[in-house]
């Protein structure tokens, strides 16, 4: 990997990676006296998909919180599309351009499919308090043009017939593909899935599969993402960052990943359990 | 069974997500609206207008409010009464210092300097949650009322304690003091009531409700996705306790003329508001609107039924209500934790699929 | 020693007295929320109704009284007899537990894994039933409750005190009863769920829902349970209030007051409860005190809360309570 | 574009759309269902993207004569294009979108398709793939362009690049598009509709703009059809019924195309639509009710009871009512009960409210199913038509409706009944051609223009109407010589909702004997209400009690068909029901469903004989195709089961 040009490459599949969009250096994250994450450092590539693996507790999802800002490391810095990324509460760096799902399922079970991917607009959109309160012109007129994006959103992942129903009735498969459209909705530059397929049966896999890599593809979006299924990690991911025990222990593509002594017997021992 | 949707479609998202999207309700909408400002008017005796409808339509306004913090945003309140006193003493001082200024204004300027005071004891619900938020919307209760009766300033020194209403009037009609004609009270009430209603419809159905309502179902995930928590939840804060205030407001100004904090706006009527927002239905318009006309109607029919009637001494009757609504919350949650607005839903779509069961 | 100090320092002993009040019904609080997670806002109007009860049975009187004669004209009152307080309060502890199992076959069965606040506004519904249902079956006037506890002014400690600062202190004997009470009923809940098979089961439920029942503990069996030592904690609290100052609805208000109490205190804690409580009745008193002459005084109804608020936004999880780590 | 043109000038699909155009500028001619609410063109828009599409097709080269195959289910843009390709002469060949790649590739072959305009990436590959075989499609255009960015794009185009560049065209194309639509006339071709032939290769069928256009003049009229109506587009678009409703007609009359936003929503979009006009083939209309039927199954008692009481009492008076007929007032009155109570909001979400002309065809429908929409107030009316005759043959006027009839000749078409019993007609909408095949066109079309049908049927004395017995080649004799009508016979067998395809044999043979299959949604619910647990279809099929059950209806068909003294020879002695349903994948239906019966003769041939010998039952492996293209074998044993019949047949024959 690391003889990839710094200014971007072209995969065999005919998809344009940039230069690196985030780095992670010497994160190091604290849980009163457990170490969750020690000193790792690794960089996304802007059109990429980076998958980060390991076995369950790995820190896999702290690296998440850590990148989405929902927790502040201790030591080490993130660099985003090159400058230092000051000390921001999460909703801020969901302003950056960093959407992301949840392992379990985050969506807000109160509100219909269509509220909850239009939550996903709420930094793009505009009208203030009065205007809103108002409701004539402005306000109602964003709200249009939004719910035009969205409805984009909900035709590309394919959930039309769903869209006013109530999350809470929607079955797994569904809510995790509603949560992915909350986050497309943002129009994100990075895209973090955490276990997107997580609890998913073979066809959901294929389905959640192809949506990411479209996801990808259409929109150019660098997709970050953890998921405990090696095969699918593989196909889907040009490069992989391997951790165990909050530590890295292994960084390149796929290949590279599975040739890597270490990782074998970390991670793929473990995985067939 | 009522329903005919069949050729009812939508070519535009304004007329999709409409607040009646379904050409029955909007027709049933504007009959309501006709009966209301043409109808009852007419109709309406004194009495109706001073035991049920005038103040069926403050606590609206106050269930209203209360139902934007809690069904909304998720945020418990036990301060609704210190909140509509806040309201009401706002409006004595207003009228007391300026009296030239239009009483209506003055309704306007008293809900606002609630939500001030809302936003401050709003605060901690940064930090806090759930009955820990209660604690502090109790602090507010407790405090407030207590502010109100000990210094003279907010009474302006009455002998009695007691704040009255001046008698204002508005393009040469009476609005307060005694001798406003229930006509006039019942116009004001009815004109802020629906205005605040549209107001609250505006504000939840677009994304600062959705902001609200993301806090409510999962704060953590809203703040992730984007969600500022201090502004969503001030905010609600602010929007409530207005709503609030106005609720007040008229029920001192408009309604009760003269009221001595502790009595009118004591803890229990905080509870009132707040069963009416959970019997009604929690995060429904609709719903503000149900629990409060049930539990107003009530108490009256209660007193008609066994006082009236029957005979029975007052306090009896008094207590029995009590108890009744009581056990009404307990068999609500049970039964619809979404309370009669849920009901109502349930019932919609069984006459849309008329004859279908489902 | 100046007379304000001592003053100070009688007002704060008075506060004890109030504290103890707290304590008693936070301790249900903290019993019922540690069993099942409810926050159970009729604790106190379940002391309330156990005392009426109380001194409905103490009077011999006729359970409905009010309402029957309403409802046909008549006009009984009592059975025309007086009960011992012997016998009087073990029938209300049978009431008390009677009520227990009521509320569970009827509310609770239906609420499980409902959201804590769903739950807690149904118990908002069971205060106010429960205050009716008191008012209609035993009258709503205020009564004289006494179970023969010494009242007064203590003249021992006005004595010791006179002797020691030249200044007797004014403590009601009553205030005294009331803390060994206290104290005896927190040592034996403690005996009891240290030592007896239910007890123990009641901790395990309070540690760890899941495996409690995975292990074959009843939750319905142990809610009853919870409920009914909330209900005597109740008759107790009742009793003392009651003697103190009549059996009156003020006292289910007292049931706010302990929510500052159990925020002090934490939710989870019983010593916390108790802390919690003395501390509240103490500082308020204290506050009052002090601060009567530059504000003006009745603050005892607002102090609590204000104190809690500000407690809360340093200290959220209480005095005793963990720390809580968010996750995602 | 040219301002109110006289109706003599119009004489192209491209000069109605003008005429519309300036007539109806701002009404609405098509909605689609899409990001959830109905995208809406008024006729001037789609003159406007119909002529940029047209523009782009020139620049693309597109020739006079040239054949534009379209595959796609029904949206507008589709449509669109096929009134561009006519604006620039050339012929668009509509193809049904489910066809699997091989008779595709029979028909872009056979009509020499230079471009392909296809709806999504699944067309899209369907087309290349058969390139590989056909040389002849130089362009492939595309509507949705998901997934399309990684395909290589020197012969592909995006529709709406197309379109833009058509645009951008404009000064320099203009000249060369008003030529070539001034160049249409009455005769040039309108469009080339492939027949899916119940027998041998699909053919070609030539329709003029005259067939087209005085078709949907005439049956406009016949119904008085206007641009306030509203249609459903959703049957395939190559069905040359879709072609004159939703082109034909709509253009004439200028009323709106609403197009579902998919296959599977298509219920509900035709409930929000809420059509005027609506056409359905018999087993739509039957699913329906099915359907309906079902979910009512589970309703509260009370509720049953009122359904039933004024379900009943429609069928009494319903249909009176709606074909004018005197009814007392107390019957009227509880109709106007019935209308508000359960009629009203049945059709409501049915979707079927609005509904002031609905037509079925295609096959026979059932008489109760066909009554249950009338008494409705739906006015549901048959009609009896084919491809060459761009659809209208006959079609039965308001206020003569019968579900055993398909009504009056249409008009400005003349029926003849031949000798052997088929039926002949000439209209104004006969076909020009088959497409490179004179010698099927000549031996369907005669000198005078009249076309054999290849059914048999008969004018009903008084009435005038039209009856059809069964297709032509189908009646047959049998070995005594008596009258064999197959089709009559299936027919009144699939009229049981548990019953959903029905083969009867017995052409020259001494009695008849039938394959059924049975109907899975109506069964499978019975066995559900009975708890009868079953895995598969097969499994279904082979249970006793189904088996019972069918053979009930089987007899109860012999006791009505010995009511027809000429057809009594046709009752069923044996049957057996498949163990596998008949699939148009495997050969053994047509796209429309028809089955064929030849084919169906020769790969069942084992099973039909053991029907004719004394066996009680038989074992057979038959080979299945299945969804994903795969195919398999299907092992079964099939029980054979004796009918009773009605024997006076038998004598009857001998004394005639």
């Amino acid at each position: 990997m690391l003889d990839q040009p710094a200014e971007g490459y072209v995969t065999a599949d005919g998809r344009q990676i940039g230069p690196v969009v985030l780095e992670l250096k010497n994160i190091t994250l604290r849980f009163g006296g457990v170490e969750a994450i020690k000193n790792i450092s690794f960089d996304i590539r802007e059109g990429e998909i980076r998958a980060i693996i390991g076995p369950n507790g790995a820190g896999k999802s702290s690296m998440m919180n850590v990148i989405s800002g929902f927790y502040v490391p201790q030591e080490g810095e993130i660099l985003y599309k090159g400058y230092k990324r000051r000390k921001m509460p999460p909703y801020q760096v969901a302003r950056t351009g960093i959407a992301r799902t949840f392992q379990n399922i985050a969506l807000f079970e109160g509100m219909s499919v269509l509220d909850n991917i239009m939550t996903g607009r709420i930094n793009l959109m505009k009208s203030g308090f009065l205007k809103q309160a108002l409701w004539w012109g402005p306000a109602s007129r964003e709200e249009d043009e939004h719910r035009a994006k969205v409805e984009k959103v909900i035709d590309f992942l394919e959930i039309q017939h769903i869209r006013k129903t109530p999350v809470a009735r929607l079955p797994y498969g569904l809510k995790k593909r509603v949560e992915l459209a909350r986050a497309l909705a943002a129009e994100p530059q990075i895209l973090l899935l955490d276990e997107p397929m997580a609890g998913m049966n073979v066809e959901e896999k294929e389905d959640m599969s192809r949506f990411i890599l479209d996801v990808n593809d259409e929109f150019g979006t660098t997709i970050v993402l953890i998921e405990h299924d090696m095969g699918v990690v593989m196909d889907l991911s040009d490069r992989v960052v391997v951790m165990d025990y909050g530590k890295k222990i292994g960084d390149g593509t796929p290949d590279e990943v599975r040739g890597n002594q270490d990782v074998i017997d970390a991670y793929l021992g473990v995985a067939h359990e | 069974m009522l329903y005919r949707e069949a050729g009812d479609f939508k070519t535009s998202y304004a007329s999709d997500n409409q607040t009646f999207p379904i050409r029955f309700d909007r027709y049933a909408y504007w009959v309501v609206m006709a009966v209301a400002f043409l109808v009852l008017p007419m109709v309406m005796n004194d009495y109706w207008a001073n035991s049920i409808v005038v103040p069926f339509m403050i606590y609206v306004i106050a269930a209203l409010g209360l139902n934007i913090l809690i069904g909304y945003t998720g945020l418990l309140s036990l301060g609704t009464a210190a909140f509509m006193a806040v309201g009401a003493y706002a409006t004595f001082k207003l009228t007391t210092a300026f009296p030239a200024m239009p009483i209506y204004l003055v309704f306007l300027l008293s809900g606002l300097v609630t939500s001030a005071v809302g936003v401050l004891f709003g605060l901690p619900s940064l930090k806090i949650k759930g009955f820990y938020l209660a604690v502090a919307t109790l602090a507010a209760q407790f405090f407030l009322i207590w502010l109100f009766t000990r210094y003279g300033w907010f009474f302006n020194y009455s002998s009695t304690g007691q704040i009255s209403m001046p008698e204002r009037s508005m393009f040469g009609v009476t609005i307060t003091g005694a001798t406003a004609s229930s006509t006039a009270v019942y116009f004001t009430c009815l004109i802020f009531t629906v205005a605040m209603a549209w107001l609250a419809r505006n504000l939840t159905r677009g994304q600062m409700g959705r902001t609200w309502m993301a806090i409510r179902d999962m704060d953590i995930a809203a703040e992730i996705i984007g969600v500022n928590p201090l502004i969503a939840k001030l905010s609600s804060f602010a929007v409530s306790s207005f709503f609030v205030g106005v609720a007040g407001a008229l029920m001192f100004g408009v309604y009760l003329g003269a009221v001595e904090a502790g009595e009118a706006f004591g803890i229990n009527k905080s509870f009132l508001v707040l069963f009416m927002v959970i019997i009604g239905g929690l995060g429904s318009i609709l719903g503000s609107f149900l629990g409060a006309a049930f539990l107003v109607v009530l108490p009256v029919l209660l007193k008609i039924l066994l006082v009236d009637n029957l005979g029975w001494p007052a306090d009896l009757a008094r207590h029995l209500e009590i108890m009744i609504i009581g056990a009404l919350i307990i068999v609500v949650l049970i039964a619809e934790p979404h309370g009669m607005a849920a009901l109502w839903r349930t019932i919609k779509d069984k006459l849309r699929l008329w004859p279908f069961p489902h | 020693m100046s007379d304000n100090v001592l003053f100070a320092m009688e007002a704060a002993l008075n506060g004890v007295t109030v504290g103890i009040m707290y304590s008693l019904v936070a301790l249900g609080f903290v019993l019922i929320f540690k069993a099942s997670g409810i926050f159970n806002f009729a604790q106190g109007v379940m002391a309330l109704f156990a005392a009426l009860t109380l001194v409905g049975l103490q009077n011999g009187q006729i359970p409905f009284a009010p309402i029957i004669n309403a409802a046909f004209g008549t006009s009984i009152h009592n059975f025309g007899w007086n009960l011992p307080s012997v016998v009087a309060i073990p029938l209300t502890v049978l009431v008390m537990i009677g009520m227990a199992w009521l509320i569970e076959r009827i509310v609770l069965k239906h609420l499980v894994n409902q959201e804590p606040i769903i739950l807690f506004m149904a118990t908002i519904g069971l205060a106010f039933f429960l205050e009716g249902l008191g008012d209609i079956m035993w009258g709503a006037e205020v009564k004289r409750l006494d179970v023969g506890i010494p009242q007064g002014m203590s003249s021992w400690v006005d004595e010791t005190t006179y002797n020691l600062f030249g200044y007797g202190f004014f403590i009601d004997t009553l205030s005294l009863y009331a803390l060994g009470i206290a104290a005896v009923l927190v040592t034996g809940l403690v005996l009891f769920s240290q030592y007896t098979k239910q007890g123990r089961a009641l901790r395990a439920v309070a540690d760890d829902h899941q495996a409690a029942l995975s292990v074959g503990i009843s939750l319905r069996f142990i809610w009853v349970l919870t409920w009914s030592i909330a209900g005597i904690v109740a008759l107790v609290a009742g009793i003392m209030w009651g003697s103190k100052s009549g059996v009156q609805f003020s006292l289910s208000l007292i049931a706010l007051k302990a929510l500052p109490v159990l925020i002090l205190g934490g939710f989870t804690s019983i010593p916390g409860a108790i802390v919690g409580g003395l501390l509240i009745g103490v500082g308020e008193k204290l506050f009052d005190f002090l601060m009567q002459p530059v504000i003006g005084g009745a603050t005892e109804n607002w102090f609590a809360y204000m104190l809690a608020l500000v407690f809360l936004l340093f200290r959220p999880q209480g005095l005793f309570g963990e720390r809580i780590i968010e996750r995602v | 574009m040219t301002t109110t043109a006289p109706e003599a000038a119009l004489h192209s699909v491209p000069a109605l759309l003008a005429r519309n155009a300036s007539q109806y500028a701002r009404l609405t001619a098509y909605r689609e269902k899409e990001f959830g609410i109905w995208q809406a063109w008024t006729w001037a828009q789609v003159a406007d993207e119909v002529r940029a599409m047209a523009l782009g097709f020139l620049a693309l080269g597109m020739a006079r004569g040239d054949h534009v195959a379209i595959i796609g289910r029904n949206r507008p843009a589709l449509y669109w294009s096929m009134v561009a390709a006519q604006s620039v002469g050339a012929i668009p060949v509509p193809l049904y979108q489910d066809a699997v790649t091989e008779e595709m590739a029979y028909v872009l072959d056979h009509c020499g398709a230079r471009f392909a305009i296809c709806g999504d990436q699944e067309q899209v590959d369907k087309v290349i793939e058969v390139q590989e075989s056909v040389s002849g499609i130089e362009q492939i255009l595309y509507l949705d362009r998901r997934g399309m960015r990684k395909y290589d794009h020197a012969q592909m185009n995006w529709l709406m690049d197309v379109q833009s560049e058509g645009r951008a065209a404009e000064t320099r194309l203009a000249p060369e598009l008003a030529r070539r639509l001034a160049e249409q006339d009455y005769d040039t071709t309108c469009v080339m509709l492939y027949t899916s032939g119940t027998t041998g290769k699909p053919k070609g069928v030539v329709l003029s703009n005259r067939n087209i256009i005085e078709t949907a003049k005439a049956s406009c009229s016949f119904d008085k059809l206007g641009f306030k109506d509203e249609i459903l587009a959703y049957l395939p678009m190559a069905w040359v019924g879709d072609f004159i409703f939703s082109m034909g007609q709509a253009y004439w009359a200028g009323f709106c195309v609403n197009c579902p936003e998919n296959a599977t929503t298509m219920m509900s979009d035709l409930r929000e639509i809420g059509p005027t006009y609506f056409f359905a083939p018999p087993r739509v209309f039957e699913t329906m009710l099915t359907q309906v039927m079902i979910r009512m199954e589970d309703a509260s008692p009370a509720k049953k009871r009122l359904f039933d009481r004024y379900m009943a009492h429609a069928r009494k008076v319903g249909g009176a009512i709606l074909d004018g007929k005197p009814v007392s007032g107390g019957d009227r009155l509880k109709y106007r009960m019935g209308e508000m109570l359960v009629y009203g909001p049945l059709k409501n979400t049915l979707g079927l409210s609005n509904i002031r002309v609905a037509y079925t065809a295609g096959e026979a429908i059932g008489p109760e199913i066909f009554d249950f929409y009338r008494s409705l107030g739906i006015n549901l009316k048959q009609l009896y038509g084919q491809t060459e005759a761009s659809v209208f043959i006959t079609q039965q006027p308001d206020g003569e409706v019968r579900s055993d009839t398909v009504g009056v000749p249409s008009p400005g078409v003349e029926v003849r009944i031949a000798e052997s019993g088929e039926v002949f007609y000439r209209s104004p909408g006969t076909f020009v051609e088959y497409y490179k095949n004179a010698e099927s066109t000549a031996s369907t079309k005669d000198a005078e223009g009249w076309v054999a049908t290849g059914d048999a049927g008969f004018f009903e004395e008084g009435t005038g109407h039209l009856r059809i017995i069964d297709r032509a080649k189908d009646v047959g004799k049998m070995a005594d010589g008596r009258l064999f009508a197959p089709k009559y016979v299936e027919n009144k067998l699939k009229f049981y909702p548990n019953i959903l395809e029905a083969v009867v044999f017995g052409s020259g043979r001494d009695r008849c004997t039938a394959f059924i299959n049975i109907d899975l949604t109506a069964v499978g619910n019975w066995a559900e209400r009975n708890n009868i647990g079953y895995s598969s279809y097969q499994e279904l099929a082979g249970h006793p009690q189904v088996l019972a059950q069918i053979q009930s209806h089987v007899e109860e068909v012999n006791a009505s068909v010995a009511q027809d003294p000429m057809l009594s020879g046709c009752q069923i002695h044996r049957f057996l029901v498949l163990h596998k349903e008949l699939d148009a994948d495997d050969g053994e239906m047509t796209r429309t469903r028809k089955v064929k019966r030849r084919f169906i003769e020769e790969k069942f041939a084992d099973l039909i004989a053991a029907l004719y010998s004394d066996a009680t039952s038989v074992y057979t492996e038959t080979e299945v195709t299945y969804e994903d293209g795969r195919k398999g074998a299907l092992k079964a044993t099939l029980e054979l089961r004796d009918a009773a019949v009605v024997a006076l047949a038998g004598q009857r024959m001998a004394a005639e």
